[in-house]
């Protein structure tokens, strides 16, 4: 692993403002092969997970688009959030989605990743999935049929061929929002093992609001970080490097 | 057991052979009472909310629509619910409850998409996507959730009831008031619907739960006369009910009466006076006549601190509802408990003080801060056709008057009354009494100008009024009435084909051909009734300003004349709780005003 | 008196005090003092058959400021349930443990610990299990408000829908 | 994957290690976890965790009325729901004191064998999956997806039905769907020597569910095991049989027990039980065109409905066991308290955490599913 963020790792994954145009073509490539091949991580976090066993077999046959659930996440390119959340669920689901490589993608299935569904009194349940990790795509339903779980996938299909499906990006530029809103559910120890700053210093995705206030607590944990090799995030050294492009949202 | 085979396994080889189960990648349509994204009627949604109380997550939210109007009489509010389907669970009990049926689920399934704002709607017929997919889960008689049929009462037989003026309906029992009570939906149309805007949904709620004294208080909060709304309100809230649109609406009335026939007398005057202004402001208000615009007025006006004087012609108060009103539907003790509850506040009843005669408006401005009046509607209509000059042809409201005041009225065998209203059929009953009571037989017809699917009585007054064996005429207007010499034999009418012109005005249209006697000794006439204005004098009635035969108000209830406020049936026309929210307001604005005012010396 | 109520003859004889009642086909329900509900349940099973423990409900009574314990218990042998119902106080919220008469017990008791936060003496295994990581009150108490907590905690989606700018959409 | 403030643990050079089985396994019923302390690949110990699935199903349901509550109980299990509405149903009319008419218990206690199917169709894929057989979950699912169909045209939805409420069911059924759900369990019947092909006389399957889980009956009574798995040790205990509801009384059926107690007499018995639902189902089908009547009694205005103040354990068997509720009424308008004793509440905890230890590692997702151990009945 490069512990240097200035080698900027010739990634595919640079915004498309940045790229030449023989980048971008290529990146409308990768894009399109990407979505004929999808892999769903295998995890059942909710209730519609139910519908899922029947999308993905014989029936409604998802494999012929291409898709096939998976059990790593390393080897996932969705996370599907298949409803509500509860908080412990969620500690999960972000240390998974962290580990997911980009690109990534999630979506939210039925009422309670909307806006708290069923669960809308539970102490227990979170409300609002995208306050907590950044969804692509959602569907109505509580459960949805599988016929519409198709729907949202084919629907998802379309945006990453034409390249809208980009909120993975937003996690790494937004980083420090994201964090706090975990941190005001799960108190400011939270830590994830996945070293996302580091992480979006290599992809080029450092935004604005990548750092704050909210990051600043993970530096407690420094050592920790060192240990492992990872490279801490340290404000400190990013402003001295002025040929990392601050991309603003 | 079988230690099962290595091979057998093996057979399921052959499925290569078969056709795959495999479904096309589109989406199947839906069963037939699918439960997929909801559709809501606009022409029949009624705006009552209902669906946003029974919805467990609070998904529905009613949004207010300004092109749509209100409409409180018909019970319709402005505004249509929104769904949220980051809440809604598809449990589909907004559509067993809606009152009316407009709201149903579709057979549409399919909504995805990043954009979180397309994910709360307001359904209308056409769906969330407008592409009309037939309705899925819609209402089905066999599982409503909403009970629409009334509790029943206890009734007198038509033939007990014509032996005396004796209350005809027994009220509700503890239990049926419970069970009528648990009907209502507290959709608050009532309340919208109602002249004094009484707090229906809070009093309904509270006998539901048992707490009667809290339902007199939420009654009295708006309308001291209670006992006699309990009975006879024309209940404009009943009409509005949202469960009327598809079965019978809340008994409101009844269950008015049976709040306060659960109290005892002592508890409802605790309970008036609760939060009464102990301190006089030292202001005066007269008020003339003692129904319910005056008695309202003078109940708000003494739980404000201010010494009303109420002056009354006849020797008991009550107004119309005493006067008008005949025993069997409005026990006169019952009046004597409101009006007691009203004088226990302080208010000063002068009866048998006739102003105009005993004493003279201007008497009245010059020894008071305001004056009030409220003289009602005491002089009856004629039809004045041929014939109506005669003694035998008398008024409703008069007659109805002298049996109140047990003047002795000689009973006609047969007798013919004119009219198709409350009142006729008032008259019309009373007479029957008076006739069983005499002769043992009813010899009434009623003629009336309207057909019979358009009575202007309630269909109950009606009804009741058939049972006592009043026979109704529908669609005939009077020509003539029959004198043979000195004696009224009878009444001639003509059909009538039809009441109003291309304008809504009144103007019948008869066929002189068809014309047909009706024997009576006595023609009653129940056409309406009018002011009699002598009491004012000739100098105030030059200076008011006049509306018709009215004297023209503000808003308030206030005259031309700043001294003097008028309201009740006199310019509103009658009815008891129109009357009621006309004291009110007059109250209101009297208050205003004196307590700006310098006091009288 | 029917065959389930026969069964219990042997129990009533020993502990005179209960207040039995018949409330159902194969329902019976039991009132008992919480210092004789050991006895009681050890009776049933000993004598009775009673052996299967169906489960353990708590129920708050903030009124009273007590929890209501009910140890719903199943005989096989004669098909009856008894729902034996007691009472103890909020302070000191301690009760003793039936593990060691029935073993499910465990698991109900660990469950009402977490919920109402009752302490069972005796009981092998009261560690957090649903809520290792919750942080406030016991959650099945009444005096916990979760509308509150979740209007406290959490925000609500602001939709901003096109309709809204034209909400009858030319329908009015 | 690492719980967060993940800090190393130097294990002392023992061959013993600690390894986290879930929440994102797919060997994992569910969202679940269990964490086992393993020697070689022999689990040593294994602790339940659980609360993944919580959603405070008994706190939100004091704070409903007892009609929307109607919509909130189908969530707690997942893929058996309609038991959970039925129970929660029954308790109510307990408390209320109403009476179901006759239509509606049979149309209910046709939901409920429905559901029955469905859920033991999913369990045997679901079984076999865990020994890394797939066909089968393919088979299964599909086939329960005809009965999801049945469902959706008698109820308008696939899994979450909302139709049993407290009085009845809440529509009556579509015209030809006995005659349809006749034709499906027809299928479902021809599909079992299918099934046993590929499963039950699969001697890779038998070889690897045999011996695997055993309960004695000794340990089962005093384990509060309940339903297949303890009738999978000779216990012919069911609360259909022994504490009917409905018109379980007059309906004709087997309780088919195995002795061995391991995951393939659970497997086996539930095979039988799969029959005998059938069975029962085609008992309805015939009947329930002669019973008329109402399909629900008369209900108070669901928005001012109190039931009256008292207590009922109400109970009935899931496909996973003994399924109780426990519901308080104040004389409200909401359940005071309102208690689920889920039947995995006890196989997934409890007997998992002592079947576990001595197994192997690849065993204990078998175990668990052969319990047809549910989370989300667990975490409520």
């Amino acid at each position: 692993m490069s512990t240097d963020p200035n080698q900027a790792v010739a990634c595919r994954t640079v915004d498309a403002e940045e790229r030449s145009l023989l980048g971008r073509v290529l990146d409308r490539i990768a894009d399109h092969c990407r979505a004929r091949s999808l892999f769903v991580l295998h995890y059942c976090t909710g209730c519609g997970a139910i519908e899922l066993p029947p999308t993905m077999t014989s029936r409604f046959d998802l494999e012929r688009v291409g898709m096939q659930p998976m059990v790593t996440p390393r080897q996932a390119d969705i996370l599907l959030i298949t409803g509500y959340l509860s908080v412990k669920t969620l500690k999960r689901v972000v240390m998974t989605y962290e580990q997911m490589q980009g690109p990534k993608y999630v979506i939210g299935l039925g009422s309670c990743t909307i806006n708290g569904g069923m669960y809308w009194n539970s102490y227990a349940t979170i409300k609002l999935l995208d306050r907590y990790i950044p969804v692509d795509n959602y569907i109505a339903g509580c459960m949805p049929r599988p016929e519409a779980i198709q729907q949202v996938f084919l629907d998802l299909m379309g945006r990453i061929d034409r390249g809208e499906a980009q909120a993975w990006k937003d996690y790494y530029r937004r980083y420090d929002w994201y964090l706090g809103q975990q941190q005001q559910l799960f108190g400011t120890n939270w830590q994830a093992p996945t070293d996302v700053v580091g992480e979006a210093i290599r992809y080029r995705l450092v935004g604005e609001q990548t750092l704050g206030s909210h990051t600043a607590h993970l530096e407690r944990y420094a050592p920790y970080y060192d240990q492992l090799g990872i490279i801490r995030p340290e404000p400190a050294r990013m402003k001295a490097r002025p040929q990392l492009e601050v991309v603003s949202r | 057991m079988s230690k099962g085979s290595f091979l057998r396994p093996l057979k399921a080889l052959a499925y290569l052979g078969r056709p795959a189960v495999t479904l096309p990648m589109e989406p199947r349509p839906a069963a037939p009472n699918y439960r997929g994204f909801h559709v809501n009627d606009w022409e029949a949604c009624i705006g009552c909310g209902t669906c946003a109380q029974i919805c467990d997550n609070e998904a529905i939210d009613m949004v207010d629509i300004p092109e749509l109007k209100a409409d409180p009489l018909a019970g319709i509010k402005p505004r249509r619910p929104a769904i949220d389907y980051g809440r809604c669970c598809w449990c589909a009990l907004c559509v067993d409850i809606c009152p009316t049926g407009s709201i149903s689920l579709s057979r549409e399934y399919v909504h995805v998409g990043p954009d979180l704002n397309t994910y709360y709607i307001l359904p209308d017929e056409k769906g969330i996507h407008g592409l009309n997919y037939p309705k899925g889960w819609s209402k089905s008689p066999d599982a409503d959730l909403l009970d629409l049929k009334r509790q029943t009462m206890g009734e007198m037989e038509p033939q007990e009831r014509l032996q005396s003026f004796a209350e005809m309906v027994a009220g509700f029992t503890p239990e049926a008031a419970l069970m009528e009570a648990s009907r209502c939906i507290q959709c608050g149309m009532c309340h919208d619907a109602c002249p004094s805007h009484m707090h229906a949904p809070e009093y309904i709620r509270a006998l539901w739960s048992g707490d009667a004294e809290e339902a007199v208080r939420q009654i009295y909060r708006t309308n001291p006369f209670s006992e006699v709304c309990g009975r006879v309100c024309t209940r404009r809230c009943e009409d509005a009910c949202s469960l009327g649109n598809r079965g019978e609406p809340i008994a409101i009335r009844w269950l008015k009466r049976f709040a306060m026939d659960s109290l005892n007398h002592e508890q409802v005057r605790r309970i008036a006076a609760e939060g009464r202004e102990l301190a006089p402001s030292g202001r005066k208000v007269a008020i003339v006549g003692a129904g319910p615009a005056g008695l309202t007025c003078a109940y708000d006006l003494a739980r404000q601190g201010h010494a009303v004087t109420v002056f009354e012609a006849l020797p008991h108060a009550g107004g119309m509802m005493r006067y008008g009103i005949p025993e069997y539907r409005l026990p006169y003790d019952r009046l004597d408990d409101d009006v007691d509850v009203i004088a226990s506040l302080g208010v000063e009843i002068r009866y048998k003080t006739r102003v105009g005669h005993d004493i003279s408006m201007e008497r009245l401005r010059d020894q008071f801060d305001a004056v009030m009046i409220a003289i009602g509607l005491h002089k009856g209509r004629s039809t004045r056709v041929p014939g109506t000059n005669n003694e035998n042809v008398i008024a409703a409201i008069d007659l109805l008057r002298d049996v109140t005041l047990g003047v002795a009225v000689d009973v006609p065998k047969k007798a013919v009354v004119i009219g198709g209203g409350n009142v006729a059929m008032d008259a019309a009953r009373t007479l029957a009494r008076l006739q069983t009571r005499a002769y043992g037989a009813v010899q009434v017809e009623l003629v009336a100008l309207e057909p019979a699917d358009a009575m202007l009585a309630d269909a109950d007054e009606v009804r009741e009024a058939k049972e006592e064996g009043v026979v109704i005429v529908n669609s005939r207007g009077p020509r003539c009435c029959i004198i043979n010499g000195e004696r009224l034999t009878g009444l001639e009418t003509v059909r009538c084909l039809s009441i109003f012109d291309n304008q809504g005005r009144f103007h019948p249209l008869y066929d002189h051909e068809d014309a047909q006697v009706h024997e009576g000794d006595v023609v009653v006439e129940a056409i309406g009734q009018m002011s009699d204005f002598s009491l004012l004098g000739d100098k105030l009635t030059e200076k008011l300003d006049w509306n018709g035969p009215r004297p023209r108000i503000d808003q308030d209830g206030r005259t031309s004349e700043p001294w003097l406020w008028a309201a009740g049936d006199m310019v509103e026309g009658p009815d008891v709780i129109h009357a009621v929210a006309a004291g009110h307001r007059a109250a209101a604005s009297i208050h205003n005003e004196i307590m700006v005012r310098e006091k009288t010396p | 008196m029917n065959r389930e109520l026969e069964s219990l003859d042997a129990v009533f004889r020993e502990m005179p005090d209960l207040k039995v009642e018949h409330t159902g086909p194969r329902r019976t329900r039991i009132q008992v003092e919480a210092d004789a509900l050991p006895t009681l349940l050890e009776l049933l099973k000993g004598r009775a058959g009673y052996l299967h423990l169906s489960a353990i409900s708590c129920v708050d009574w903030p009124d009273t400021e007590e929890f209501e314990l009910v140890y719903h218990l199943w005989s096989y042998q004669v098909s009856n349930l008894i729902s034996a119902h007691t009472r103890i106080p909020y302070d000191p919220g301690r009760y003793v443990s039936v593990y060691d008469l029935h073993a499910p017990a465990v698991y109900f008791e660990r469950d009402i610990h977490e919920m109402f936060g009752v302490w069972f003496e005796g009981c092998p295994d009261q560690e957090p299990f649903i809520l290792t990581e919750w942080q406030g009150p016991p959650p099945m108490r009444k005096s916990f408000d979760t509308v509150a907590y979740v209007n406290d905690t959490f925000e609500w989606r602001e939709y901003q829908p096109e309709w809204a700018n034209d909400p009858s959409g030319g329908k009015g | 994957m690492r719980p967060e403030n993940y800090k190393p643990v130097q294990h002392s050079a023992s061959h013993e290690y600690e390894l986290y089985f879930g929440p994102n396994h797919p060997g994992i019923e569910g969202n679940y976890a269990l964490k086992c302390v393993l020697s070689g690949d022999v689990v040593q110990s294994l602790r339940a965790d659980g609360g993944y699935l919580h959603r405070g199903f008994e706190k939100i349901m004091e704070e409903r009325l007892w009609i929307q509550n109607v919509a909130l109980v189908p969530r707690i299990c997942v893929p058996d729901p309609v038991p959970m509405e039925e129970t929660y149903a029954r308790a109510v009319e307990m408390l209320g004191g109403l009476e179901i008419p006759k239509r509606a218990q049979w149309i209910r206690a046709l939901m409920l064998e429905a559901s029955r199917v469905c859920a033991h169709l999913f369990y045997f894929g679901g079984h076999a999956a865990t020994m890394g057989m797939y066909s089968n979950m393919f088979w299964g699912v599909t086939d329960r997806d005809l009965i999801l169909d049945i469902f959706e045209e008698i109820t308008g939805a696939r899994i979450y039905h909302m139709y049993i409420t407290p009085g009845g069911v809440r529509r009556d059924l579509p015209e030809g769907v006995l005659d349809r759900l006749s034709k499906v369990l027809d299928y479902v019947e021809s599909r079992l020597p299918e099934f046993d092909n590929l499963f039950f006389d699969n001697a890779v399957v038998i070889n690897r569910a045999t011996g695997v889980g055993t309960l004695t009956t000794e340990q089962a009574l005093s384990w509060g095991v309940t339903g297949p798995n303890l009738r999978a040790c000779g216990l012919p205990f069911d609360v259909r049989r022994d504490d009917p509801y409905l018109i379980y009384d007059e309906l004709d059926f087997d309780i088919p027990t195995e002795t061995a107690g391991d995951a393939w007499a659970r497997t086996l018995v539930r095979r039988e039980e799969l029959l005998q639902s059938i069975r029962i189902l085609r008992q309805i089908i015939a009947t329930l065109p002669k019973v008329g009547g109402p399909i629900r009694c008369a209900l108070p205005n669901p928005l001012a409905w109190n039931v009256p103040a008292g207590s009922v354990y109400a109970r009935t068997e899931s496909s996973k066991g003994e399924l109780g509720f426990f519901v308080v009424s104040k004389g409200g308008a909401k359940p005071w308290r309102v208690h689920v004793r889920g039947p995995s509440s006890m196989h997934a905890v409890h007997v998992l955490e002592r079947l576990g230890p001595g197994s192997r590692l690849e065993d204990v997702a078998q175990i668990m599913f052969s319990l047809d151990a549910c989370p989300p009945e667990v975490d409520r």
